[in-house]
């Protein structure tokens, strides 16, 4: 197992948002996470990525209990996060931003490489290249999220609503792209309201409701699962 | 240490400029055209003329013109960074267009202040959550309750009656509101600690709160998985039924289709189709741009 | 006003004011490197630069050197700078990270509200300046007259000498180094980035809290160079020598635009001139209301001062 | 989501004011009231703690006059309260407001001292609404220019009008400087016996006209607090930008902020005229105002029994340390009052991020906050 | 007549207190805290005379701040034991406690408050022990003009009551001596002057007179020095401490001119000085001789049976008394008698401390 959730439990003040999560994701998997509002979903992320302390429970990562460490050292053990709201470095610009994707890593050709990626991925990021990220549109700066993320070359990626924002065509596109990258040996633990899109991409997904997981499956069995076709499907 | 605010270079420039700037900017058919009627007929709410505007390099709206009708719900959608985002703050008086008109019932609102425009009528969310996180629910709605409220500072040191009764109106009107986007139940919690589908409700009726003519949302359903965008679409319908015209910015096109009654699209800052979601849908420049493949409905 | 006055000794005010402003800007980088990452007004600053004024003291002490020494030779002149100047810097430096683990970090630790850390750092800045005025009983320390100012060359009728030659070229280099450490080095990109938001920044792998003191330390020396130069330049320390021209170094931040380390230089440029204009113009009594004055006007036409903000975010 | 219940492992000094809080809110309001106004009659009384047996010495002063110290702690109380109205309700950071008490006391002095240039020689009363009208308009004044800053610049612009005004006091010969105004009139009125009720060498009535106007101050304060004003206050706080796009006007609401923090710092340097007949420009220095933000903050800004509390241990303490002699180097204490001073800042505040009694919102802020911290 | 109280076991007219009121912290303390050592060591002598503790000392620091002062008054006030006060030092404080004073009754002496406009307030409790400022500022332009000899003259101060006053007397005494004038922060809120010393420099001027305190006029001259500066720094009784020389280096302080109210230590005798060394360990400084003088004033008054302070200030009010320093005769608004009233210069020299120049005659 690449990464692991045992009774991972979560307080933000008062209020109790994680209530035992157990989960795992295996090596070259694409795991996808889906829930209403509120249940959790980027709360597991960030007790993942270290952003939120855990209360109870652990997290362990290629085997090494991470639970207290701190998130700047789960990033050079390989945990990447493409965090909810973007986050982007409002005032640095399109390149700068994506090379503090790049932080961690040394080896300069190695980087040059991985954003020619990022650009051909997203090929508007080229065009504004030299744009602050903080003027960008709010899909731009979803596509500058995602192309950072990548920038770390993970072992295990977060990608909390990477869709969020996007158009259409785009939405298409960003989901193949994780596909892709997926293959090309990087782990996916994807959170996702557009669970059609989520579900029929990801090799197994779990479904959060406040604070629980409360079904987990192969992504197939999930799609046509009644109770999450009714739930977070819609009517289709 | 406040959280820092819009301020881009154009921002500054036109907070610097003078009145003679001013009168450039609105471009040579400012005052006369103010008032004129709308080319678009009698039941134009909103009214934007050849709107352009510029951040240096990048043309965010080129020559864009189109029209609100009073009573619909209208979508304005487009591909990222088409600007979508930048329309709603020319309106909102965030941004100041750099040529072209804008007429709100028929009176220009170029220039006036943003909170101006809000007691004028027109109501907004933010693409990117903008409530006051310290605050509770209820404060966050009672803010904008408080926009077509007259207690004035006298009144409320004295407690004068006009202070009684609107603060318990205001209440009331807000706890109905919480109740109307369905998160009564949190009205004492701070916005901060809601989830960020919560949060998103609590702006809307934040925006209602302020008895807006026009309200205008900002991608509403990002982050809303297809049940909670079928409730929100119910919510969307029900605030147009109690008379209020909505402006949608929404990538979410089983979203779009279903609510709105018109369409404009953008791209790169320009207008390219307008029209019923059908119309719009089979547009091929629509599909080429934004939708893709048309039947993935996504 | 007396502008035959001002006219005639402009060019020696000129080149006093920059000598001042070099002063001036050194020390305010600490401000603005703390408040580009942390958005916080690091009182406790001017205490990083007094206790920077008399650790080079008390190391000169040591050697033998005080007030009524003599004058040193040219080669014994260059040692005692540089054993100067490692004092003060590693106190200076030490001290601005003193402040940062008891002032700062358990408030971050507990993420406090912002207007808490404020406080604290008026704590400390009143703790170290008052400690050192109840050692010193409030007496001023003389320094001694290791450098005896010579003019090197002279402009029409002004003369720059050896001091102030000093004074403004180890202002700019240092500058020089530290805005091409910030903008092109890997670890000021890191800085930035904690800058502007900290939690991608740890998404990033950023150590947030080496960072900070990073800032800090870096800050420290700067204020460390600054504090020797003043010594040499104003000839007498004081416990109260930190808040005064503290105030004069936010003031310079400020006004080139806090967070931006060229800013800070041409902040504490432009206020060493215009004090020393307007003493000439006006009198002593009125030259810090002309800094004061030139930075509501300026404010008023940029409200983000001078060159505006730049490790900070530009938009949220 | 659910609210789990508190643990019980809040700290002593919350649990016991959250405890206290709690209690009184549980009163019904005569018991309430009942309570409010024994603690004010306390109050009243507090120039003759010092007969109380035991903790009376205790409490009052050794080296300077109790009463005196009752009395400056009542203008550091208004002080306070009107910097909570700036940087706790409206969230500006003014460093300058010492700048207003300034004001009002100039004013005052300016109307009555005979050495004034404007030689009218008012009685006291007669000069209170001019000098609270300059005040305000001076608030406004600072205010105008500085509406479009943000936080820290405006901290740092605040700190320079103080510093000009104290510049203008210094050097402008009008305002005679370091010379300062002499025989300015003490509030009027007489006793029985023809002496003044205000006279010199008693501080008691001044202390008591000091309490009356602090407590219609808080009563005023506390009104605006609970209003759209207030709400408006801290909308503005939260995010300037989105306040002004739900309707509220924020420039007018920043001006009345600054204008009532004026108002209430002009009233303070108002009764300090009265009372010490004497003012120069020593007493208006930068580091009176940061040290009434410290208290401001230290109490719990945005809560006005925070600034309470604030301002009278800001001028408390510092006081209680005069004739105590420290046993090694047989000075008085006084002499390390800022040091001492300093550090107890330093540990408040890192004990008690919030301040000691903070609005109930931010206490509740601080905890989630607490909580939210990531490991280090 | 009631002499009720007066009977202690101690003897007759003991148990009462004397107190000083004044500056024992703060920035310009030092001048402070010679006065109040002077005072304690004349109560001293006098209980030792007396073989108990007949009169205690009362010190009350006001911090030389006007702000603090009266609060400081007050407490002094309520002690109703103490039967008269040497200070208030400063003008300014004076101006805030000597009402509260007045009003009490209490008699004051000062030994070295010289605003000239303090005895005009009316206080029936004033007695200023030395010369005020319109007998400072003279004697120093004369100095300057005699014995410097000085033809363009620099005047500064440094807006304080008592600086700016004194150099305001100096300059309309120089008339079109001075070349040009400017005006300094205060203590402590200043520290670099080098507008200042550039318009001294290029002024030509020989000589410079500065309305301050040692503090900033030790600074000044360090940078004078510094800049080739050559001439003269002169002052009044303000700057007459050696805090000066510590801060500008006793080879820069050596030569400024400082004019005093007050007479050399030399002449305060060998007893005096011994027993001022032995007890506080230190040279008497500035004024110590007179506040030693004052007290015993006083002491003599209650030996005398003057035991209210009312009695004590009528008492003054006739005295005449020869004391170490000078011989004390008031006016009735509290000055010194014009014809004992003098002025002397002082140099610093290479130790770093003042010595006697020349008496400067005022007419
Ligand atoms: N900073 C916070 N402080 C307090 N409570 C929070 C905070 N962030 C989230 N919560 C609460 O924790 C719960 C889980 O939130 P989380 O953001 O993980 O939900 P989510 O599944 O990501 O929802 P969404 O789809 O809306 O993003 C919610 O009830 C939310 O109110
Ligand atoms: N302040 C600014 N400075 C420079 N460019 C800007 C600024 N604001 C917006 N832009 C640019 O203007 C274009 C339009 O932006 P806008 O936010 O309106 O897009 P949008 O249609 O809302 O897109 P999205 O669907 O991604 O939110 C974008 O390319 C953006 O990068
Ligand atoms: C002690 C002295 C220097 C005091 C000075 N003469 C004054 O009047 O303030
Ligand atoms: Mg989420
Ligand atoms: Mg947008």
């Amino acid at each position: 197992m690449l990464l692991e959730l045992k009774d991972v439990t979560l307080l933000y003040g008062r209020i109790q948002a994680l209530h035992g999560i157990s989960l795992t994701v295996g090596e070259g998997e694409i795991v996808a996470l889906i829930g209403a509002n509120g249940a959790g979903k980027t709360t597991t992320m960030k007790a993942i990525s270290g952003l939120r302390p855990v209360a109870q429970g652990s997290v362990l990562f290629d085997g090494d209990d991470i639970t207290k460490m701190r998130a700047d050292l789960r990033v050079v053990r390989g945990v990447s996060q493409s965090p909810e709201g973007r986050g982007i470095f409002p005032g640095m610009t399109v390149r700068e931003n994506l090379e503090m994707g790049a932080y961690t890593r040394r080896n300069r050709a190695e980087i040059n490489e991985d954003m020619d990626r990022v650009f051909t991925l997203f090929p508007r990021l080229k065009e504004r290249e030299k744009q602050v990220g903080g003027t960008m549109s709010g899909g731009e700066q979803q596509m500058l999220a995602v192309g950072r993320a990548l920038m770390s070359r993970p072992k295990l990626l977060l990608l909390d609503e990477p869709s969020m924002g996007l158009a259409p065509m785009l939405i298409q596109q960003i989901f193949d792209i994780i596909v892709e990258i997926n293959q090309q040996g990087t782990t996916v633990l994807l959170v996702e309201q557009n669970a059609q899109q989520a579900l029929s991409r990801a090799h197994r997904a779990y479904v959060l409701e406040t604070g629980r997981i409360v079904k987990e499956g192969t992504g197939q069995d999930l799609l046509t699962d009644p109770a999450v076709k009714d739930a977070y499907l819609g009517v289709a | 240490m406040s959280e820092p605010h819009v301020e881009s270079p154009e921002e500054l420039d036109r907070l610097n400029a003078g009145p003679v700037d001013e009168a450039i900017a609105a471009g040579p058919s400012s005052s006369a055209a103010d008032s004129s009627p709308s080319k678009y007929g009698d039941d134009v709410l909103l009214e934007m003329d050849n709107v352009t505007l510029r951040f240096g390099g990048v043309v965010a709206l080129n020559g864009i013109s189109f029209a609100l009708r009073k009573g619909e719900i209208f979508g304005l959608i487009g591909p990222n960074g088409a600007g979508k985002t930048t329309c709603f703050n020319a309106m909102t008086g965030v941004y100041r267009p750099t040529s072209g008109q804008i007429r709100f019932q028929g009176e220009s609102l170029i220039g006036k202040k943003k909170h101006e425009i809000t007691r004028g009528g027109i109501a907004r969310t933010f693409q990117n959550v903008r409530l006051f996180p310290e605050m509770t629910a209820l404060e966050n709605v009672m803010v904008g309750a408080d926009a077509h409220f007259k207690t004035s500072v006298l009144s409320a040191l004295f407690r004068l009656p006009r202070f009684w009764r609107e603060e318990r109106e205001g209440r009331a009107r807000s706890m109905e509101l919480l109740r109307f986007v369905g998160i009564e139940h949190r009205a004492g919690e701070v916005s901060r600690n809601l989830s960020y589908g919560e949060q998103r409700r609590l702006e809307i009726a934040r925006a209602l709160a302020t008895n807006p003519t026009l309200l205008c949302l900002d991608e509403p359903a990002a982050g809303f998985n297809p049940a909670e965008k079928e409730e929100l679409l119910g919510l969307i319908r029900k605030i147009r039924d109690t008379g209020v015209t909505v402006l949608l910015i929404e990538h979410d096109m089983r979203l779009v289709m279903g609510v709105t009654d018109r369409i404009v699209v953008l791209e790169f800052g320009k207008k390219i189709a307008e029209g019923t979601p059908a119309e719009v849908r089979d547009n091929p420049a629509v599909i080429a741009a934004y939708l893709g493949v048309p039947t993935d409905a996504a | 006003m007396n502008f035959s006055g001002l006219i005639q000794d402009f060019g020696p005010l000129t080149i006093t004011g920059l000598a001042q402003g070099a002063i001036i800007a050194l020390f305010a980088l600490g401000y603005t490197l703390v408040y580009g990452v942390l958005r916080l007004i690091n009182f406790a600053h001017s205490e990083v630069f007094l206790l920077g004024t008399y650790a080079c003291l008390i190391a000169w002490g040591w050697f033998g050197l005080d007030q009524n020494s003599a004058t040193p030779s040219l080669g014994s002149t260059l040692g005692y700078l540089a054993i100067g100047l490692v004092a003060a810097i590693v106190i200076s430096g030490l001290t601005a990270l003193a402040v940062e683990v008891v002032a700062y970090r358990p408030l971050r630790k507990r993420n406090a509200p912002p207007l808490a850390f404020l406080i604290t750092a008026i704590g400390a800045s009143l703790v170290i300046s008052e400690i050192v005025g109840v050692v010193t009983h409030r007496n001023p320390r003389g320094v001694p007259p290791l450098i005896q100012s010579k003019t090197v060359f002279s402009i029409g009728d002004t003369n720059i000498t050896n001091l102030q030659l000093l004074i403004i070229g180890l202002a700019l280099v240092m500058m020089f180094l530290l805005d091409r450490f910030i903008n092109s080095s890997r670890l000021g990109r890191g800085i930035r980035a904690v800058a502007q938001n900290p939690d991608s920044a740890a998404l990033m792998g950023v150590n947030k809290s080496r960072v900070i003191a990073l800032v800090f330390l870096i800050g420290g020396l700067m204020a460390g160079i600054a504090a020797v130069m003043y010594d040499l330049k104003i000839g007498v320390t004081k416990y109260d020598a930190g808040f005064l021209l503290g105030i004069e170094a936010f003031t310079a931040a400020v006004l080139g635009g806090i967070g931006n380390l060229r800013g800070a230089l041409l902040g504490g440029l432009l206020l060493g001139l215009l004090q020393n204009y307007a003493a000439g113009l006006f009198g002593t009594q009125w030259l810090h209301l002309a800094s004061f004055v030139a930075l509501v006007l300026i404010l008023l036409f940029r409200p983000t001062g001078l060159l505006g903000e730049s490790l900070g975010r530009a938009r949220a | 989501m659910s609210a789990v219940a508190d643990k019980p492992v809040v700290q002593n000094g919350k649990k016991s004011n959250r405890q206290l809080r709690g209690w009184l809110g549980r009163q019904s309001t005569p018991v309430r009231w009942l309570v409010i106004i024994g603690f004010v009659v306390l109050a009243y009384l507090l120039p003759y703690i010092g007969e109380v047996p035991v903790i009376g010495p205790q409490i009052i002063t050794t080296g300077v006059d109790w009463s005196t110290v009752l009395f400056e702690m009542s203008y550091y109380v208004l002080l306070a309260l009107g910097l909570n109205v700036v940087v706790g309700f409206a969230g500006l950071l003014d460093l300058g407001y010492v700048g207003f008490f300034a004001v009002g006391a100039y004013v005052t002095a300016l109307l009555t001292s005979p050495d004034s240039v404007l030689h009218t020689e008012y009685g006291w009363l007669v000069a209170i609404p001019v000098a609270l009208a300059v005040t305000m308009l001076a608030g406004v004044l600072l205010g105008w220019p500085t509406l479009r800053l943000r936080g820290d610049y405006l901290a740092i612009v605040t700190l320079g009008f103080a510093e000009i005004i104290r510049i203008v006091a210094t050097s402008a010969t009008w305002a005679r400087g370091d010379r300062g105004f002499s025989s300015i009139p003490h509030p009027p009125g007489k006793l029985s016996d023809g002496s003044p009720i205000f006279g010199v060498t008693d501080a008691i009535p001044y202390f008591w006209l000091g309490l009356t106007v602090v407590i219609l101050v808080v009563l005023g304060v506390r009104n605006l607090d609970r209003s759209r004003v207030g709400r408006s206050w801290l909308a503005i706080r939260e995010d300037e930008e989105a306040a002004e796009i739900m309707g509220v006007r924020t420039i007018k609401f920043k001006l009345w902020a600054f204008a009532i923090g004026a108002f209430i710092g002009g009233l303070g340097g108002v009764l300090f005229a009265g009372e010490t007949g004497f003012i120069n420009s020593q007493t208006f220095i930068l580091q009176f105002s940061i040290l009434i933000l410290a208290g401001v903050v230290m109490g719990g800004s945005g809560n006005i029994a925070g600034a309470i509390l604030g301002g009278a241990l800001i001028s408390y303490i510092p006081n209680r340390l005069r004739g105590i002699e420290d046993p090694f180097f047989d000075t008085d204490l006084y002499e390390y009052r800022f040091a001492l001073f300093g550090a107890m800042i330093i540990l408040i505040m890192v004990v008690r991020p919030q301040g000691l009694i903070p609005s109930r919102r931010r206490a509740m802020e601080l905890k989630d906050r607490e909580k939210e911290a990531a490991p280090q | 007549n009631k002499d009720t109280s007066s009977d202690t076991a101690s003897g007759s007219n003991c148990g009462y207190k004397l107190a000083f009121f004044g500056a024992l912290t703060g920035s310009a303390a030092n001048l402070g805290v010679n006065i109040e050592q002077g005072f304690e060591l004349a109560v001293n002598q006098y209980n030792e005379k007396k073989g108990s503790t007949c009169i205690e000392v009362a010190k009350f620091d006001s911090q030389g701040a006007a702000e603090v002062a009266p609060g400081v008054a007050r407490q002094l006030v309520a002690d109703k034991k103490i039967l008269g006060i040497v200070g208030p030092p400063f003008s300014g404080e004076s101006e805030a406690a000597d009402p509260i004073f007045a009003e009490a009754g209490i008699p004051t002496i000062t030994p070295s408050a010289t605003r000239t406009s303090l005895s005009s307030k009316g206080w029936k409790i004033f007695h200023r022990a030395v010369a005020n400022d319109d007998a400072q500022g003279p004697a120093a332009a004369a100095y300057i003009k005699d014995t410097l000899k000085a033809q363009k003259v620099f005047v500064a101060d440094d807006q304080s009551a008592y600086g700016a006053g004194l150099a305001e007397v100096v300059k309309s005494k120089l008339g079109p001596l001075v070349v040009n004038t400017d005006k300094t922060e205060g203590d402590g809120k200043q520290a670099d002057f080098s507008a200042l010393v550039q318009k001294v420099t290029s002024s030509g001027a020989t000589a410079f007179f500065y309305g301050g305190y040692y503090t900033n006029a030790g600074l000044i001259r360090k940078q004078l020095t510094a800049a080739g500066w050559k001439g003269t720094l002169l002052g009044g009784d303000g700057m007459k401490d050696p805090g000066l020389s510590k801060a500008s280096g006793n080879a820069a302080a050596v030569g400024t001119v400082v004019t005093c109210p007050c007479s050399p230590p030399e002449q305060a005798g060998e007893e005096f000085n011994n027993a001022y060394k032995t007890k506080w360990n230190t040279t008497a400084g500035t004024y110590s001789d007179v506040a030693y003088d004052a007290a015993n004033i006083f002491l003599q008054g209650i030996e005398a049976g003057n035991t209210t302070p009312d009695k004590l200030n009528t008492y003054l009010s006739t005295v005449n008394y020869k004391g170490i320093a000078n011989t004390y005769k008031w006016t009735a608004e509290g000055e010194l008698d014009p014809t004992l009233i003098k002025v002397w210069a002082f140099k610093f020299d290479e130790s770093g401390d003042t010595k006697a120049d020349a008496e400067i005659k005022v007419s």
